[in-house]
């Protein structure tokens, strides 16, 4: 039990580093919040009354620790740029940026898995060259390249989807799902050859191992030796990449919410940060160190769950 | 020289070649071994790493990678290996002909149980309901002498030792009760102690299961332990066949003589070793003659050109060589 | 029989979805405040025009015509505005507007005891707001400001809302319904509107796609029915298929110059630079045509105040440019840095063509890209720069234009100080003769020109896409969509 | 056998072909790269412009040649960065384990998580703009994924046979780490460098945006796909240049990553 303890506690550890480097930046880089809202027209009176609202002269430590003790009440404060809190903010566009990476996710493993193993067996012969050479084309294509000519084709030629037109899960399932559809592509294609290769690699080394040829010896099908014995113990390192990609995702998830124009978290986040809206980026930025130490844990979870020798530390 | 297949035999290897199709060329691993395996006997199959025993034992149960040419005939209780189907072959491995290998370490799965990886096979060859293949695990367990089976049955690999799991792969060999089981230096890479305690487990298998055994081995001390008779094989020849004793009172062929020689004795404290001159040939090599002419006393010229036929000198013990029988 | 009424209620509503008719307006950016006192941003006025009125409002002219004041006169010496108030004009909330909101409103913007006000001008111009009975209004100003009467464009707001940021309510002929941050503004017919005749359609959403690339999708995949701001290049491919309507948008790009750096506290290099820009290039380049050259800091949308000809006064020569520079002491030109804002496109093409350029006449620019707060920060309020390029929005009242450049004007980055101009202008804002405050306000323009201030370049003009079936659009001289007209044949 | 040695010359040869190009365009280009053309804009592909020209009538080819500059510089620079310092940190926690493999990977996550582009801000708002302490940020932004996967491989071959006998042999932690287990781990590194390699040529595109990355109108191209993303109705040809020449130097690389890798494992 003392091991969840101390993972809780790194955990936390980061999430604070995170935070506290967030607010040293907005402190380096230049560039005033009141200034960035009201824009060049603004009149001085309204600077000035924006400027009294916000407190912005407090000193550093004091906002931060503001901050922290707000985090413990769950209120993340109240962003800059639409002085509106940052949590309601932030779970209004939750929904469009972990569905995106949920949906990529699941193709990049439900593809990329299967194809690794299919051009590991396959090694040398067709299937296997031309799945290693289409991967290594879909991981060189600029991700977000692959959005404006998946929206060329199905949203404007096609009409499959409507391209900026994003509808709530709430109101229509089907629907969301569709426009969601697209750019989880665009995002997944680079990670599903990236996972291709990858998988690909581990298999051919675990086929070299004795256990393999002690399967084959039991009267087991290839099949049967591929996904029984091999998969499982080629998973580890792959596993590392997923948890890799995760990143990835979020990061992509920026460009492509941009192609698309769905209100996404990332595009928030672009925009939060071009108009030095501090609280607003705390909140997401927290947001993301979350989701991205919880996947890292979750993945040490997995290794010991996948491999008995390793203990979680 | 033909051999009638008589009801004791259980495998009759003829005339058997295998080589390896690579970049450089076709590299001949086997050259032509014929022998036979009789029912519920334990053969040995004897000689230095690379003389192709170990490929030999692959080939019978066809898991030679796929670059392999395989010919002549092996002839399992009246159907030859060598032109079975894939799908045919597969359903033998397992049930009928099961093998062990030589790293305990590595020849299991590391992530899953033990106990899971003895059950695949009666899974894959019985109809067993769980319930039974399970009692039927601990039973075998027990047949290879693993203490508190139940708490085993759950452990993973890496948490027993060398010798518990040489005994899992045994159990796994020998679950579906096969007529033949390979071993392929199954004691190499354990201690002594457990050496015999490994070697005595195979010979109680043997009488009471009545598996016929291959026990490939290069250390003539464990073969003569074990095996009933043995076959000497040299740069992918087979150079003497003899029951085990006859073989290390009365052995006939130069190589084996060398061999028996350069085994140290107890009482040769003092004297210095003997080796056997020259170096074993390369699978590249060329052999016109007897594989062992450049490294024999007693080669003469036409070792060189020919390649000797067996001799047969009585009692089932053949020698591959011009001068056999004449030697001592 | 409960399910068969929810299944009627269903149906209803389906049947309203079709009747009711909807635009979708695609825009670039989130409004910055929707409380209209405190909203500065000109997007955000672009949208909120179709909700908030004052007691006057603009027209598609540029004038400022009656709206919740039915009438209003000013005195003789234009020190006295008097406003009298519309019968039965009603607020979002169904009530109707009062005296007290009226003086509430004024009273918001000039600031009262020690709440300081939300308008600099009403704080410094007017001295007293009076109600005469509970129809009148009168407001006093401290000094003659005869542009003042653009200023009561700004919104009158009920007392009694608690919450002006959050439910904002006025008396526009639209009223607000939802905002989401990020995603759209939606408002939706005002049906107790004071001119009943408008407006036409049933609700509008405003969706925000700072992509112009996803925006033109969107508008050719019938997503969006009006696409305001478009990109010039892109008006080519919609050519033909949609009415594309182009106007001046009464906005000023221009290239400032630091007047406090050198070498261009020297008139004879900023009079080099001008020479060596040629507009007309920029012009069909950057903005693919749609553009009118610009002399000075006016447009010519704003006819009354707007001085002719100056966009020839430097015509195009490479030759006399460089002499100008030799007679600097600058014979083989020099370098210098051009900073332009990385998020507008618009502004970094045309750096790019001005550097080619300058290259013949001997000066070669390089251009920094910053990012927009920075630009703010460093350039709009730090003055750190030699040459910046930008757009300034136009404004109703020319003052408002030209005050940029006064001395005493705390953001002007130009370093321009000429007690000559200041004198211009701020006597042509106390002129209450229409014709002799035009001339004070263009002989100001012909100054700046003359003294090669900034290099001004063109009003990128307005160009807005509309859907086939949509009609009713009116071009204003400022950034403004008024959707009350708009309705589908 | 035969498969390997492809994807290598594949590689080869793709690497080959952009770094001549890119030589070639270190003193000459078939038009000066930011020469605009009113009469010219937009013109398709032609003899006189192989890949046609863009919105100012400049050269397609003669900016890509230019810009495959930058895409050499920014890719090299930042994998090698990334490279070196994620392998070395990702070797000694995954070697050490313990306080210092929490201490690093808990570093690793913090650097993950803050967005790259803030990071970029403050590196050069720190260190003075320009191309090259971007492409340095851009660098230290992927430290991160190549230490986890290095770590993943050390954890895993640390449990190896060949690694207790050379710690029973005593050979020094350094040297079983870097010339032992190193080289087992050096396909999945690959693998990393060459999608390291992808991210840092496309990272240039969008901290272009921020006025980070190359100043115009000198060209790179990840700005030329991004600002020719407007114009792809009109003008096709514009978008698709730079799009196929990010893919074919990220194929180049990861042919060769990949040649290297099987190189590697046949020779054990």
């Amino acid at each position: 039990m003392y091991i969840y303890l101390r993972k809780l506690f790194a955990m936390l550890a980061t999430v604070f580093l995170v935070s506290m480097i967030t607010f040293i930046t907005f402190e380096i880089i230049p560039g005033d919040p009141v200034l960035a809202r009201l824009g060049v027209d603004a009149d001085e009176a309204q600077i000035r009354a924006l400027s009294e609202e916000l407190g912005l002269d407090e000193p550093l430590s004091k906002r931060f620790f503001g901050w922290i003790t707000g985090l413990f009440t769950g209120d993340l404060g109240q962003s800059i740029r639409y002085s509106r809190p940052v949590s309601e903010l932030i779970l209004d566009r939750l929904p469009v940026t972990l569905s995106l990476a949920l949906i990529s996710m699941a193709l990049i493993v439900i593809i990329g898995v299967p194809l690794g193993i299919l051009s590991a067996r396959y090694g040398d012969r067709l299937p296997g060259i031309s799945i290693s050479i289409v991967s290594q084309i879909g991981m060189a294509v600029p991700s977000f390249w692959t959005g404006i000519i998946l929206m060329y084709i199905f949203g404007l030629t096609l009409r499959w989807v409507s391209p900026g037109g994003y509808t709530p899960w709430s109101v229509d399932p089907v629907e969301a799902f569709k426009s969601l559809l697209l750019p989880a592509v665009a995002i997944a294609l680079p990670s599903i050859a990236t996972v291709t290769r990858y998988t690909r690699n581990t298999v051919m080394e675990q086929m070299k191992n004795n256990y393999v040829r002690l399967a084959f010896s039991k009267g087991l099908k290839m099949n049967a030796v591929l996904f029984r014995h091999v998969l499982k113990n080629a998973l580890i390192p792959v596993i590392t990449v997923l948890g890799m990609i995760t990143a990835n995702i979020l990061g992509g998830s920026i460009v492509i919410e941009q192609v698309f124009t769905l209100p996404g978290v990332g595009r928030l986040l672009i925009n939060a940060i071009s108009v030095r809206d501090l609280p607003l980026v705390q909140g997401m930025v927290l947001y993301i160190s979350l989701v991205i130490v919880v996947t890292n844990f979750l993945i040490d979870i997995v290794y010991t769950l996948i491999d008995p020798r390793i203990k979680l530390r | 020289m033909e051999r009638t297949i008589s009801e004791g035999t259980l495998l009759q290897v003829r005339d058997l070649k295998i080589s390896f199709t690579t970049v450089k060329g076709d590299l001949p691993a086997v050259r032509g071994i014929s022998f036979d395996i009789g029912r519920n006997s334990i053969v040995g199959l004897v000689g230095e790493s690379g003389c192709g025993k170990s490929v030999t034992a692959l080939a019978i149960m066809r898991l030679l990678p796929s670059n392999a040419q395989l010919s002549g005939t092996i002839d399992f209780s009246g159907r030859n290996i060598v032109a079975m189907h894939e799908e045919e072959i597969r359903k033998l491995r397992g049930s009928e002909i099961s093998m062990i290998f030589q790293e305990p370490l590595t020849s299991l799965n590391p992530l899953w149980k033990v106990g899971r990886q003895i059950d695949e096979n009666l899974k894959m060859h019985t109809k067993m309901s769980g319930g039974e293949r399970f009692r039927s695990v601990i039973d075998i367990m027990r047949d290879v002498g693993l203490p508190d089976p139940e708490r085993l049955y759950h452990k993973y690999p890496h948490e027993l030792s060398g010798g518990m799991r040489q005994r899992i792969a045994i159990a796994i060999a020998i679950a579906c009760r096969p007529s033949l089981i390979i071993a392929d230096e199954p004691t190499t890479a354990l201690d002594v102690t457990i050496q015999a305690q490994i070697l005595q487990l195979l010979k109680d298998i043997n009488r009471e299961k009545g598996s016929s055994i291959i026990f490939i081995s290069h250390n003539f001390g464990i073969i003569r332990e074990i095996c009933t008779s043995v076959c000497v094989m040299y740069a992918g020849h087979l150079v003497e066949v003899a029951p085990t004793e006859k073989l290390f009172c009365g052995p006939e062929h130069p190589y084996t003589i060398g061999l028996m020689k350069a085994i140290p004795k107890i009482d040769s404290k003092g004297r210095e070793l003997y080796d056997i001159p020259g170096k074993v040939p390369s699978i590249t090599d060329a052999l016109p003659g007897c594989p062992f002419e450049p490294r024999c006393e007693y080669a003469f010229e036409r070792c060189k050109r020919e390649l000797p036929q067996f001799k047969a000198l009585g009692d089932q013990h053949e020698s591959r060589c011009f001068l056999a029988g004449e030697l001592r | 029989m409960r399910r068969i009424l929810s299944l009627l209620i269903i149906f209803l509503a389906a049947l309203s979805v079709f009747s009711t008719e909807r635009i979708v307006v695609a825009v670039m950016q989130d409004p910055d405040f929707l409380d209209p006192h405190r909203a500065a941003a000109s997007g955000t006025y672009e949208m909120m025009f179709n909700v908030f009125e004052g007691l006057l409002k603009p027209d598609s002219k540029g004038n400022v015509i009656p709206a919740i004041a039915e009438s209003y006169s000013i005195s003789p010496d234009g020190l006295v505005y008097t406003f009298k108030l519309r019968e039965g004009v009603k607020f979002h909330n169904g009530k109707e507007v009062t005296m007290n909101d009226v003086l509430y409103s004024l009273n918001r913007l000039k600031g009262s005891g020690e709440v300081r006000g939300l308008s600099s001008d009403f704080e410094k111009f007017v001295s007293k707001i009076e109600a005469i009975g509970d129809r009148t209004v009168e407001i006093t100003l401290n000094t003659l400001n005869t542009d003042f009467l653009d200023k009561f464009i700004n919104a009158i707001i009920p007392a009694d809302n608690p919450d002006h940021e959050r439910n904002p309510i006025g008396t526009g002929p639209f009223k607000f319904v939802a905002y989401q941050p990020g995603q759209r503004v939606v408002i939706a017919k005002f049906n107790e509107y004071w001119n009943p005749d408008l407006p036409l359609v049933d609700e509008v959403e405003f969706r925000i796609i700072p992509d112009n690339q996803a925006a033109l999708m969107s508008f050719m995949a019938g997503e969006v029915q009006m696409l305001p701001r478009l990109d010039a290049i892109q008006a080519d491919i919609l050519m033909g298929k949609y009415n594309l309507i182009s106007a001046e948008q009464n906005m000023v790009q221009l290239m400032a110059i630091n007047l406090a750096r050198e070498p261009f506290d020297d008139l004879k290099v900023r009079k080099a630079i001008n020479l060596a820009i040629d507009k007309e290039e920029i012009i069909e380049i950057v903005a693919n045509g749609y553009g009118t050259a610009l002399g000075s800091n006016m447009s010519p949308i704003m006819e009354r105040y707007y001085q002719e000809g100056l966009e020839d006064y430097y015509k195009t020569d490479v030759v006399a440019a460089k002499s100008l520079l030799a007679q600097a002491g600058y014979p083989e030109g020099f370098k210098t840095k051009i900073t332009v804002p990385s998020n507008y496109q618009f502004h970094v093409d045309t750096a790019q063509v001005i550097v080619e350029q300058l290259k013949k006449v001997g000066i070669t620019a390089e251009i920094e890209l910053i990012e927009w707060s920075i630009w703010l920060d460093r350039v709009y309020t730090g003055r750190d720069y030699e040459m910046t390029i930008v757009g300034l929005t136009g404004k109703l009242s020319a003052y408002d234009i030209l005050k940029r450049y006064l001395s005493d004007y705390p953001r002007n980055f130009y370093n321009y100080f000429n007690p000559r101009y200041d004198e211009l202008v701020n006597s042509a804002i106390k002129q209450t003769d229409i014709d002799k405050k035009a001339a004070l306000f263009k002989q100001a323009q012909v100054l700046l020109t003359e003294e090669a201030v900034a290099v001004y370049i063109m009003d990128p003009n307005f160009i807005v896409a509309l859907a086939p079936n949509l009609f009713g659009y009116n071009v204003y001289p400022l950034y403004v969509q008024d959707m009350s007209t708009l309705y589908y044949k | 056998m035969k498969r390997k040695r492809v994807s290598l010359y594949i590689g080869i040869s793709i690497i080959a072909s952009l770094l001549a190009m890119m030589l070639v365009s270190l003193f000459y280009t078939p038009y000066p790269v930011t020469e605009m053309n009113r009469n010219e804009r937009f013109a398709p592909p032609s003899a006189k412009h192989p890949l046609g020209t863009d919105n100012f009538g400049r050269d397609v080819l003669s900016r890509i040649m230019k810009g495959s500059q930058t895409a050499f510089l920014v890719g090299l620079i930042a994998v090698s960065v990334g490279g070196i310092f994620g392998v070395i940190i990702g070797a000694i926690a995954g070697y050490f384990g313990g306080i210092l493999d929490e201490f690093i990977m808990r570093l690793m996550d913090a650097m993950m998580a803050f967005p790259g582009i803030l990071f970029a801000l403050m590196f050069v708002s720190i260190f003075g703009v320009g191309i090259r302490n971007t492409i340095i940020a851009i660098g230290i932004m992927s430290i991160p994924s190549f230490a986890r996967i290095t770590r993943s491989g050390f954890i895993q071959h640390k449990e190896f046979e060949y690694v207790k006998n050379a710690r029973v042999k005593g050979v020094s932690n350094l040297r079983i780490m870097f010339s032992h287990i190193f080289p087992n781990v050096l396909s999945p590194i690959i693998v990393a460098a060459s999608m390291g390699f992808s991210s840092a040529v496309l990272s240039e595109a969008a901290l272009s945006y921020l006025g980070l990355g190359i100043q115009p109108p000198d060209p790179s191209w990840g700005r030329m796909l991004n600002e020719s993303q407007s114009f792809i109705a009109l003008s096709p040809w514009y978008t698709i240049a730079p799009g196929i020449f990010i893919t074919l130097i990220v194929l180049g690389f990861n042919f060769l990553g990949d040649g290297i890798a099987d190189l590697q494992d046949r020779q054990q």
